[in-house]
Order: C-alpha cells, then structure tokens, then sequence
C-alpha cells in the first residue's frame, strides 16, 4: 500500500490540494496546539479521541451545545458514538450536549430547519454538519445573533461566518484517493464513478478532486462514466457490472456515494479483484470487511475524533476564550487499504 | 368548497366549524401544536413560528398550484425541479447582466414555460400527467444541470430580500412568509370566487361534462399547469434569495411534500375536490412536525413514524368530517 | 305460509343523511308474479330494490326470503340466494369486454382458472337466447352503444338465472324493438315462476305486463292493487297525490303554434366517418324538430357534432344564416346553442359537485359580480331552477350524487334553460323521467318554442314524439332516410316512421 | 386483455401483433435495444443481456404487485420501504439464529404484513391509497432503523443463491433472473387467468359496480396490498442475498421506478387496465436504457434528459395503439 496522507485545505480553493500530501499518523497529529491566551492553562484530555487540549477551568454556569447531525446510513453512527464520548466528556464540566437528529436527507432545507430550531432554543453553542451548499445563510445567522458554530465534515465551498471546519474538504478528499489509485496503476487506465445523486456539492467535489488526483503522475486515464447510485449498494453493484461488461480492461471504480461494497461485490463475481480497485469514503464497517479482503480502499476522516474534538474546541471558546487555532483544522484523513485496515478494525 | 358555508348559517358555532371542509385537519395541527408546546416551550414563540411558516413557504407555494392541477384530476411530479431550474435560472440571468427585477420576471416566465410543456404534452398527445411529468422531472432536472454544470451559482443582489428580508426588524415577519400569505390568498379567491375556478373543479369533476357545457378544458389545463409552473419558480427565486446561492439539489424530492401537502389538505387525487386553505394547513402539519422533531430531539425513526402516523391521522379526520355529510 | 312467496318487505325503512328516503314500507313478491313499483322520480323505487339486493342496509324493517327472515350484507348474499337485478345506472366495467361483463362474479371456473372456453360459449348462448346475436362477446363494452350497455346488464343478470328478478327502468335506454324483445323475456321468465319486481316511468309497459302494482310517494306506500284495478289517470293520481290536467292532451289541441318561417339553423351535407353521412336539415325560429331512428343510428353523434363535442369531418352548419365552424361546444354555445346529453352520468353530470354548482357551470358568467362570482346569486339562481322544474332536493348545496336518477336530469336541464340558448338539442331528455316531470318538461319545450327558441328533439319513444315535434326526421344507418312534415303527423305518421327507421322507407 | 386475441384471429400477422396492447412500447424497446447494439456491439452480448436483466429483477418483481395494486385503482408508494424492511429483517432473522429458509418465509411474511397493513387502513378507514401508503412509507423505513440502528447487517448464508447464483456456471443465468420470470409468468396468469384476475380488473374499473356483482372489494384489495407487500420481500431477499448486506438504503426511492414501469407498461393509473407482460417490458426499458448510458458514456445531464424522453416516446406510442381501437 501507499503511505497514508492527510487532506488539508478544506474549503479552500480548489488548487490548494497541492499541500495535501504532507505525512502524518493519527498519533502525531492529536492534541495540537491551540492559541491560549497567556493566563489559561490547557491540559490534555483523557481520551483516544481528542485532538486538541481542554482548557482547564470550569464554566460560570451550565452551558447548553447543540450536536445537529443526521442519519441516514452508518458514516452517522460513528458520528453519534463520537458525539456520546464528547457528551459524556462535557458532562463532567457542567456542559449539556443535545445530540439532535436533523433528518434523514442531506439537503440544505433539512440543515437550515434545525438551525432555526437551535438558534430559537438559544444554545450557548452549536455543532452541525451542514455538508450542503446553501446553509451558509442559516450559519451566519446564528453566528449574528451571538452562538458560535464550530462545522463538520463536510461544508460547501462558499463562506459563512462560522467559527472552525474540521473535516475534510471534498475536494482534496477525492483527490487523495485519485493520487493512491494513479500510485497503484502507474500506467493509466480506464476508471468509472458512482455518484451518489447528480448536483450535490459533496459528491461532484469529490468526483473533480478524484479525476485530478488521477492526473498526478501524468499517465493517461479515461473515464468511461459517472452514474448516480442514490446511496444504494443494489445500484452500486449495477453499475459496476455495466461498467465491467463495457470495459473489461477497467482499472478503478470510484464510489463518492454511500454503498461501496456493491462495487466490490460486483468485481469479486466478475473475478477481477486483482485487475480493478474499488476506492471510496469512510471507515465504516462494512467497507473495512472488504478493505481487509484487499478488495477495496477507502479514505477515512477520523469520524469519532472529529466529533470529540469539535466539542473541546467549542469548551476552548466558550470558558477559556480559546480560538482554534485555525479556521479549518483537517480531519486526519488516511487511505485505509489491507495493509494498515488492522488499525481500524 | 365554500358552498357549505350557506348551509350552515342556522347551526351553533361548533357545528359550523366542524362542518368546514378543512376542520379535521385543522384539529390535527391544533393537537400538534398543543403537544409540542407542551413539551418545549419554545415551540409558541414568536421566532419559532416564523421559523415554522418560513421553512414551509416554499412547499406551500407550489403546493397552491398543485392543488390547482389536482382538482382538474391532474398531477405534477415535475414541480420540484422546476424549482430547481427557475432558481438556477435566476442567478444565471443576473450573473449575465440581467437585472435582477428583470431576472425575477424571466424566471416566472422559464417556470411558467415548464409548466406550459408539461400540459402540451398531456392535452396534445394525450399522456397521462403522472407518467408525462415523471419524464419532465428528470429533462428539466438534466436542463438545469446542463445551465450549471453542477456547480453552485452565488446570488447577490438587491432583490434578496424576498428571500431573506424581515418586516418589523431582524426579528420581524419573513418577507417570503408574506409572499406565501399573498399567494394563498389570491390562489383561494381565484379557486372559489372566479369563473376560472369554477371550471378547475368542472375539469376535474368530469372533463367531459366540462366540455359540454362549453369549457375550453384544455385551456383550462395549460392554465394550471401555467401558473403551478410560475409558482415553482416563484419558490426557486424566494430559495435562491435566501440561501444568495443556486444551486442543482434545492427541489429535488420536494414534489413528495407538496403533493402530500395537497391531499393531506383534503384535496382528492382524482380531481374535482381540494381546498387552498387546506393546502396551508397541510403544509403547516408537516412544517411543525419537522420543527417539532428537532425541538424534541426525535431520532430518525421516530422522525419518520411520527410523520407516517401524523399524516394518517390527519386524513383520518378528514375522513370522519367528510362521511358526516 | 304461502309457498308461492318469494320476498316480503315488512315496514321497512331506509334513511339518508337528510333524506328519509323510504319509511315503513310493505311489500310482496310471488313466483310468476310481475310486480311493477310505480312513482315520482325520488319516491324511493330504486332504493328499495336496492335493499332487496343488499347494496346496502335498510335502517329498520325485515326482509323475508321464502319465508325464512334475511339480512344481507353485500349483494353477494342476495345472489346466492338467487336474487337478480338490472340497476337503472350502468354498472359495467367499460375497459372491460361483453363475456367478462356477463360472468363477472360468477365466473365458470375450474379451481381459479377460468374456463375461457364455457364463457365464451355460454355467451354466445344467452346472447342468442336473448336474440342479441348483433353483440359480439368480445367487444371492449366502452364501444358499445347505450342501448347495447343496457341489454348487456341484462343478459349479465339474467346469466345468473335467479328465482327473483328486478328491473329497474330497463328500458329507459331501449327504443321499441329492444323493448319488445325484453317484453318476451319477462314473460319468458314469469312462464318459469319467476318473480319480478319491474319499474318504469312507460306506463303502457306497465299495463303490459304488470299483475300487480305498488305505488310509492315521496318514500311512503301508497296503495298495491292488481293492475286491473288501476288505468293512466289514476295510476298518475297515486303516484303525484293530485290531478294532473291531461296536458298531454291539451298541448296537442290548444298549445301548438307555428313555428316562424325564419330558418335559425341550417345544415348541409353533414359527415363524419363511422356515424353518419350526408346529413341536411333546417330548423325554422320555434319549431320542434324530432329525430326519430332505432338505437345506433347516429342521432346523438348528429346533434354531438353540430354541438363541437365531436366535430364533423365534412359539412357546412349555418346559424341564423351566418356559417358557423363548430371545432368545440363553446363556440356553439356562444352562438346560442345547447345540448343536453344522452348519457348524464357520463356527459352531463359533476357528480361530486353540488346541485348548484352543476346547474350554474355553463352560465356561471352570469352569477358575476365585477371579476368574483357572487356566491348569492348562484344559490338563487340555483334554487329558482329548483323550485321552477321541482327538483327533489335537500338544499341546493347537496352533492349531485345523492339525488335519483330523475332529478339529476332535471338539474341538466335547467342548466340548459338558465342559458337560454336560440336552439336547444335535446337527446332523450324523459330518460328516466316520470310522468309528473315529463309533463312538467313537455310544457317547458313548449313554451320554449313560443318564446321562440327552436327544439332539436332526440327522443326514442315515438308517442312523444309525435306529441311535440313539428316535424320528425328519420335516421337509419348514419343516414337520413325521411321527414314526416307536420302536415302528415297524423295517425298513420307512427306507421311511416317505423318504417323509415328500419330502412324499408 | 385476453379478449382481444381472440378476435385477432382472422387478421394478418401484423395486424395482429400491432392489436397487443403491449405493442407500442414493445416497438419503443426494441428500436431502444437496436441503437444501443449499433453504437456499441458489447450491447448484444450474452453476458451484457444478464446484467440488463439482473439490474431490472427487483424493479421487475415489485411491478408485478404494484400492477395488481394499479389495477384495482390503488397505488402503493411504500414498496421501497417495504423492500428495506423485508430485507432487513431476512439478515435480522439469521443473525438471530433462524434458519435460512425458515427465515426467507418469515421474510415473505412480513412483506405480506405491510401489505395487509396498507390495505387494511385504506379499507377500513377508508382513506385514500396515495396518502395511506406515502405514510406508511415513512413508517416502515422508521421500522427498518428501529431494526438495524441505521447499521447494515451482514448476510451470508446457503441461501445467498437467490440472489447471487448463477446457472449454467458462473457466467450463466442469474438465479434471480428465473425467479423474476417465474413471477411474471405466475403473475400473468394470476391476472389474465383466473377468477381473482377478472375481480381484480373490475374493482378498478368500476368498484361499485363489482360490489353490485358480487365481489367482495376489500377482500380483493387485501390480496393485492398483500401480494405486493409478499413480492417486495422477495425483491428485498433477492438484494440482501446478492449484496451479501442489509442495509437501510437498498430500497429508497424505487417506488418511482416501480410505478414508473407499471405505467409504461400499459396501466392506467385510475384503475382497471394493465398487463404484467408491460410491466416487464417497461422495467426493461428503464433497465436498457441505464446499461446504455454506461455503454455510450452519456454525460450526466443527457443522461437525465434521455430517461425523460424516452419515457414520453414509449407512452406516446403505448398512446397511439390504444387510440387506434
Ligand atoms: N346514496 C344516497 N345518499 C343520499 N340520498 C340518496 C341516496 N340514494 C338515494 N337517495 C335519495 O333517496 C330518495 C329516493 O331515491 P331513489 O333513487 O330510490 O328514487 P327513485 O324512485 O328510484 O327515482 P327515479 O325515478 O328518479 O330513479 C331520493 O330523494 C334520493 O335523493
Ligand atoms: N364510444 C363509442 N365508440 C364506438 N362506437 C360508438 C360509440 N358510441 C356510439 N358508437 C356507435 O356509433 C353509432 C351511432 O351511435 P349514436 O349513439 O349516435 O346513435 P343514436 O341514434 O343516438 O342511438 P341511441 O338511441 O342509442 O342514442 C352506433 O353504431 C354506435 O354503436
Ligand atoms: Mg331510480
Ligand atoms: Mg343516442
């Protein structure tokens, strides 16, 4: 396998992927360095998952921080264990987290409705994983009527006030895993894409930054489609199959949606597991199982820390006064494959 | 239809009320908005219930032409992406140069032209609406993708604040709320109080009887699919405006609740029955429960077996004052 | 107990919302028996039936079946006990062909297969029995003609050979030949012990073929008697609670007025493929002009598409000597026009609608005021139609659904009337129609004409036509084969007609 | 129907064939299926075929139950959902130890019960099928979560070779495929055969006048909401058994394709016409029609466009058939 690498320059630029290869491990990058002011004293935290140090000092009164996430499928799973950790963390500092489920679908109207509904409760603070364009306005709006919004994993391109991003820019995401998959077949190819649904920022992100990580050694690569999956691994499979049936000299399929595991289904019954690689998003555990039978690769982006540690960057803020110590923070991002998959297991 | 008022000019308040159309439904939201008060405070106030009727603006909007093409025994599943389209259309125009008043009324004409093919199909060929706007759906949803490339158009402009502007201050009453009153209540009085509504029920109460007693039915139906089209992108523009961004997934899967919205109004899915004022009402139901599910910090599959049973119960109301008759 | 007793009705009653629809009513039917219910369209005729065959519940009362107390609950009950009936709405299934009509619910069947063979043969057997041979068992019933539809109601009832059999005005939709060829059917079937509840607002079919006969008013038993005991005035006495001046009578004698010598409408060489073919005629300023033909011989598609509901493929109309094109009804109604149509349920009614609004949709310009309807003036409108044709109605807000068949017609009608159209076409208006309304509608055509509208009258049965018309053209086949002038509306006109309309002419 | 063959014998074959009511869209497939082979030959491969008819197998089997369901007059919208649920539950079932196919039964079971469910509230309560089932959609997704906890569950068992084995070695015919064909074939004669087939029909085609002939109306729409709740569970065994995993997702947003191909097909979504033989043939031009975008490399928004055309020109000429009788 390919060294792991990390996705920097979230919501940046479409160009910054350049600096997005910088090697880290999960280790070294945690508890980084926030920007205390000189009379707060910052201590690490107890536990695997905070990637940043706490601020040792106790709230004047109890705080109340909304969790807004979503669920649909099992990435959000590991959202919510995240969000259980943190909240049992903050607890303990007379912190109240509200873990809330926006809904089931990943579109703007569904973030901006439980911003409202967060921004009328009056939460010293909120946490939401917006992923869609157009919730920049909700975002600022509770930012202008004084709640700090940390977001994660997933954000638009364009600008909101919000206080920190930690997560992974779509984009440089996709194009790590472009990059491993040029890495593997240095001689080009054919590769197909499964998008999740036509339009949405995320998955067209993704899909841009995978072409161009393709790109990197200069070989050629030809595409040979991009079909919408709808998150289903039934459609997945399909599509595989076509695009197997179609081009049996294909090299990559690359699934920016959920339901991996039907491209690699699809490629183990064609008996193609060593020609064609199956790359995509998420540590989850359905995608492990295959990623352990060397059929499949997939980023990660340290779901549970990111959540853990968007709480502690809030407490920073909220009692210490602390800010991040950047506006984006990137998630650690690594290319599991069956070589360092044992990690995650 | 308002006809009933008459009849119940000799009945006790209570009778009256519940022998409107809308009561059942009514009933639902009150009990709704009962219990979620109940439960969290902050559900009854101010800001929370401009929150409520921003969010359901935009469904509630194009369910008012919906409802429309309902009663003449139609149906639009396209609905949603001309939202899209019009919206994306509407910043295209003013990051072309247009102005954006100017925009605006090209965009009511690019929904109105949506809608306008959508009944040419239907009248001229003679399709059946379900099938013809599940066609449409996808071509007008591969258009604005066409227009965008899938990526997002910024929308800045003076004319965002029917999007995003208060009336009364940054606390006020949405801008867009009172664009979705205005509609509701023009659509109302256009469906009970003029020759042209009359003829939307004559449509769908029989087309046939309709043509014989001299309407011009197809006119009739280019006419709502028409203006339903021009209330998409009416709802595209509020979107755009505020979110100031265009983008291709703003409607998609929309045209679920606003057809729910229609019927939960008490509207009958093979024409000749429906209300404007139910279609508020409907709206507002399913706008409340997903204010509510967050407010109560309902997870996902009690979010949808909330919203499954609320739905239920709410026809069911509708049924038993309907039966009564 | 009786053994010829084949079901009693014991103070039954049957209640709608806001319509006492039937209350406490007795009645008896014999083997062999022809027991003809008689009364006022809404006197309740088709609910009892209605009850008889379990389409639903009566609200108090018994119901006794050979002797023994029954409670339907669906008419699958009634059937399996051997009762029949030929509803006075059309109750087939149009996507559907003849043969599946005729065994839908009791299909020959092997298992669950159905044993396509024995339904087409058996088919064919009873169409034959019932010299319907003209109707083939494949023929999608939706291209059927109305008459066809009803005769396959009633080979579909008769499939089931029941013990007890009702017609509910089977024969409102059939001209004189069907007519005659379910006469013989009736009797057929009071030869083989039968018993047979008969309704129908024709009285002679009445005096035909009746043994007894019972009277309903407005939902009450009046009087059962044989039919000996009864002739036309009383029959009429019975069933409208007051004497009617013979009007029939008195419009032929007094009434009848020239029409104008202006000719309002002209049609030339009318066409259309399929229906009929070179059709001319002239309609003078207040005249009558009858459409005499046996069933499917084109005259609803004639007056269709002079109306523009169906337009024609060739030929010239003229209005008031101005050529008209007539591509949709509208145009025709802005040129003074009306049509009132065969089929109400299918062409004329909004069945969900209230009564006002189905009397008020085709002049509902008239209830503006400035751009809004005002709703004031369509109730009023609304209830004068209903109080000037006596339409049987709660309120005016009522859904159209609920009212009988009758005076669901009579709401058309007066839409037609509020109109006040220059020439109105009416096609088969006394379908249905008891004899009370069809005076009332016979004084209405009247008096049209003498205010100067001109009539257009389809009508199957001759007497009335004879009675109204000026003149009387004569269809057969799609073509005109005849005009019977006034001048020869005499006693032998009826023999003339027949014979044009059967192509001998 | 069937009647019609009958009165096609003394014509000319092509007459004949052009008097089938599948015709029109059969022609649309077919000249669908000739451009796609010339502008790519791997079109008319063997294997290429399996994949098309593989990918339309659950499609396919629930439009079988949809068709019943569309022909009483009714629609099903929960079919999706119920896919998810059944699926689930088959993997649920294993992982607590129930044997496979013991478990595959139960499986069929719980379809069925969702079914009855939708059926027995539409009856009852005598609510509208549109509504009822857009309900219990949301319900029973809600199910599927309470089940699983969002996470997908594993599923390997003998019985996988519903879904994944193939006959005649591994490049052979899918099992899958021969169970959707069994269903077709059962289906067809269920409908156009047998006594229940012919109640079917006439409870859409008139439900008054059915119950006037003796037919028990909801018992007739207890089966088919049963039916299809049954033939969705097999659809949902037959996904779970391919992917090898039960996850939330697998059947969102299919009751589109699966009304979607009914419609093509032939039926009239007011009841009282369709074919199941149109049924498979509109699933298979959905089916054509997503294997030759891969094939022809359509770009994302012709891909959008295309689907929506072809849909209109199949209806179109499914129109032009029936306007001919
Ligand atoms: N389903 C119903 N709901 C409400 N009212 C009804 C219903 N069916 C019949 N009625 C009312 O019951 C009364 C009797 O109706 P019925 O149909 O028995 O009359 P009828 O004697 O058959 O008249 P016609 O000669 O016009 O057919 C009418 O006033 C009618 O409006
Ligand atoms: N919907 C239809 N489809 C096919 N043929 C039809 C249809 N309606 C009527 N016809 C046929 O057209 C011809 C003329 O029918 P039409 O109804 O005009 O006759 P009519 O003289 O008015 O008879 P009736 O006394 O039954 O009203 C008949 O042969 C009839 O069978
Ligand atoms: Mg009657
Ligand atoms: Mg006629």
């Amino acid at each position: 396998g390919c060294a792991a690498q990390t996705a920097s320059e979230p919501s940046a630029s479409t160009e910054a992927s350049a600096e997005t290869s910088a090697s880290a491990s999960a280790e070294e990058s945690a508890s980084s360095e926030a920007n205390a002011p000189e009379d707060v004293e910052m201590v690490p935290v107890d536990s695997e998952y905070a990637r940043v140090d706490m601020v040792n000092k106790e709230p004047e009164k109890p705080l109340r921080l909304a969790f807004l996430s979503l669920q649909n499928n099992a990435f959000f799973d590991l959202v919510a264990q995240g969000a259980e950790l943190g909240k049992q963390l903050m607890a303990e500092h007379n912190v109240t987290v509200d873990y809330i489920v926006m809904g089931d679908t990943m579109d703007a109207q569904t973030v901006n409705t439980a911003m409202d509904a967060a921004i009328v409760q009056q939460y010293d603070g909120i946490i939401v994983t917006p992923f869609s364009v157009g919730t920049e306005a909700y975002i600022d709006k509770a930012v202008d009527a004084g709640i700090p919004v940390i977001t994660l994993y997933g954000e638009s391109t364009e600008p909101s006030k919000r206080m920190l991003f930690i997560g992974q820019d779509a984009y440089s995401a996709g194009k790590i895993v472009g990059e491993y998959v040029a890495d593997k077949y240095p001689e080009g190819g054919k590769y197909g894409i499964v998008t999740g649904v036509f339009g949405v920022e995320v998955f067209e992100g993704r899909n841009s930054g995978f072409k161009d990580g393709l790109a990197k050694n200069g070989a050629k690569w030809e595409e040979v489609g991009i079909m919408e999956s709808g998150d289903s691994a039934d459609k997945v499979y399909s599509i595989t199959k076509d695009y197997l049936t179609a081009n049996p000299d294909l090299k990559a399929v690359y699934v920016s949606s959920g339901g991996n595991y039907g491209a690699s289904k699809a490629i183990e019954e064609k008996g193609l597991s060593d020609q064609v690689i199956s790359a995509g998003h998420d540590e989850v555990p359905d995608n492990l199982e295959y990623v352990a039978d060397g059929q499949m690769v997939v980023i990660s982006q340290d779901t549970m820390g990111v959540a853990v540690s968007s709480l502690i960057y809030m407490y920073n803020y909220l009692v210490g006064g602390v800010e991040p110590e950047s506006d984006v923070i990137p998630s650690n991002s690594f290319m599991i494959d069956k070589d360092n998959v044992s990690d995650y297991l | 239809m308002d006809a009933e008022v008459k009849e119940t000019k000799r009945m006790s308040p209570l009778k009256k009320a519940a022998s409107v159309n809308e009561f059942g439904i009514l009933i639902a939201l009150i009990v709704l908005c009962v219990v979620l008060g109940l439960a969290n405070p902050v559900f009854f106030t101010f800001g929370n219930a401009m929150n409520v009727l921003r969010q359901i603006t935009l469904v509630a909007i194009m369910a008012v032409g919906e409802a429309f093409i309902i009663i003449t025994g139609g149906i639009d599943l396209s609905v949603g992406s001309t939202m899209t389209l019009s919206g994306i259309m509407m910043a295209f125009f003013v990051a072309s140069g247009v102005d954006p008043t100017a925009a605006l009324v090209l965009t009511l004409g690019v929904g109105l032209l949506c809608g306008l093919c959508n009944s040419l199909l239907i009248v001229k060929l003679n399709l059946n609406a379900f099938i013809t706007t599940l066609a449409t759906m996808n071509i007008i949803k591969g258009f604005a993708y066409l227009v965008t490339g899938g990526l997002p158009i910024k929308f800045d402009s003076y004319i965002n604040f029917i999007g995003n502007g208060t009336i009364g201050g940054a606390d006020g009453v949405p801008v867009s709320v009172i664009i979705m009153f205005a509609v509701i209540i023009v659509g109302h009085i256009l469906l009970n109080r003029t020759v042209f509504g009359k003829k939307v029920f004559a449509v769908g109460g029989n087309e046939r009887s309709a043509k014989l007693s001299g309407i011009r039915t197809e006119r009739v139906k280019y006419t709502v699919y028409s203006i339903a089209g021009a209330l998409c992108a009416l709802a595209g523009a509020i979107c755009v405006c505020n979110l100031s961004i265009a983008d291709n997934s703003s409607g998609s899967g929309m045209e679920m609740d606003v057809i729910a919205a229609v019927v939960i109004g008490g509207a009958s899915l093979s024409g000749g029955k429906g209300s404007i004022v139910g279609v508020l009402i409907g709206a507002a139901i399913m706008g409340v429960l997903k204010n509510g599910f967050v407010l109560l910090k309902f997870s996902t599959y009690w979010q949808m077996i909330t919203l499954g049973a609320v739905i239920i119960v709410a026809v069911v109301l509708d049924g038993i004052r309907n039966r009564k008759i | 107990m009786d053994q010829d007793m084949l079901i009693e009705l014991k103070n039954v009653s049957k209640h709608f919302p806001g319509v006492k629809a039937l209350q406490d009513v007795n009645l008896q039917v014999k083997k062999g028996e022809v027991h003809a219910i008689l009364g006022e369209n809404g006197a309740g005729k088709s609910t009892i039936m209605n009850i008889m065959f379990g389409t639903y519940p009566q609200t108090e009362g018994k119901i006794f079946w050979k002797g023994k107390e029954v409670r339907f609950r669906t008419p699958l009950d009634a059937q399996n006990m051997g009762i029949g009936m030929v509803h006075q709405e059309n109750s087939l299934f149009p996507f559907l062909d003849v043969q599946n009509n005729i065994f839908m619910g009791h299909y020959p069947a092997s298992g669950a297969m159905i044993k396509r063979d024995e339904v087409k043969r058996k088919t064919v057997e009873l169409l034959e029995e019932l010299h319907l041979e003209h109707i083939r068992p494949g023929t999608t019933v939706a291209d059927l003609g109305m008459a066809d539809k009803q005769l396959i109601e009633i080979a579909k009832a008769l499939s089931q050979h029941p013990d007890f059999i009702m017609f509910d005005e089977p024969t409102a939709a059939l001209t004189n030949k069907e007519t005659a060829i379910l006469m013989d059917i009736i009797r057929d079937l009071k030869q083989k012990g039968v018993g047979i509840v008969y309704v129908s607002h024709r009285l002679n079919e009445i005096f035909k073929l009746a043994d007894t006969v019972t009277i309903l008013r407005d939902g009450q038993h009046v009087v059962t008697g044989p039919v000996g005991d009864f002739d036309n005035d009383k029959v009429v006495q019975y069933m409208v609670g007051r004497q009617l001046d013979d009007q029939m009578h008195s419009l032929k004698k007094n009434a009848k007025h020239g029409p104008e010598d202006k000719t309002i409408l002209e049609v030339r060489s009318l066409s259309k493929k399929g229906a009929f073919e070179d059709v001319s005629f002239e309609l003078k300023k207040g005249e009558v002009l009858g459409f005499a033909g046996l069933v499917g011989a084109g005259r609803s598609e004639i007056l269709e598409a002079i109306f523009g509901y169906e337009p024609a493929d060739s030929g010239e109309i003229f209005v008031e000597g101005k050529k008209m094109n007539m591509v949709h009804p509208q145009v025709a109604t802005e040129a003074g026009l009306g049509l009132i149509p065969e089929e109400r349920k299918v062409k004329g009614l909004f069945l969900e609608l209230s009564v006002r609004d189905n009397i008020n949709i085709a002049t509902i310009r008239e209830c503006k005021t400035g751009t809004l309807v005002n709703r004031k003036k369509e109730i009023e409108r609304a209830e004068q139609s209903v109080k000037q044709l006596n339409i049987k109605t709660p309120t005016v807000e009522k859904a159209i659904i609920n009212l009988s068949g009758g005076n669901q017609q009579k709401a058309i009608l007066s839409r037609w009337l509020l109109a006040k159209p220059k020439i109105l076409m009416l096609d088969e208006p006394t379908h249905g129609i008891d004899v009370g309304a069809k005076a009332e509608i016979y004084s209405i055509i009247d008096n049209l004409t003498k205010e100067g509208v001109s009539v257009i009258l389809v009508s199957s049965e001759l007497p009335e036509l004879l009675l109204l018309s000026d003149r009387i053209a004569i269809m057969y086949h799609g073509k005109m084969t005849g005009i019977v002038e006034r001048s020869e509306l005499n006693d032998d006109a009826q023999e003339v007609i027949m014979r044009y309309a059967t192509g001998q002419g």
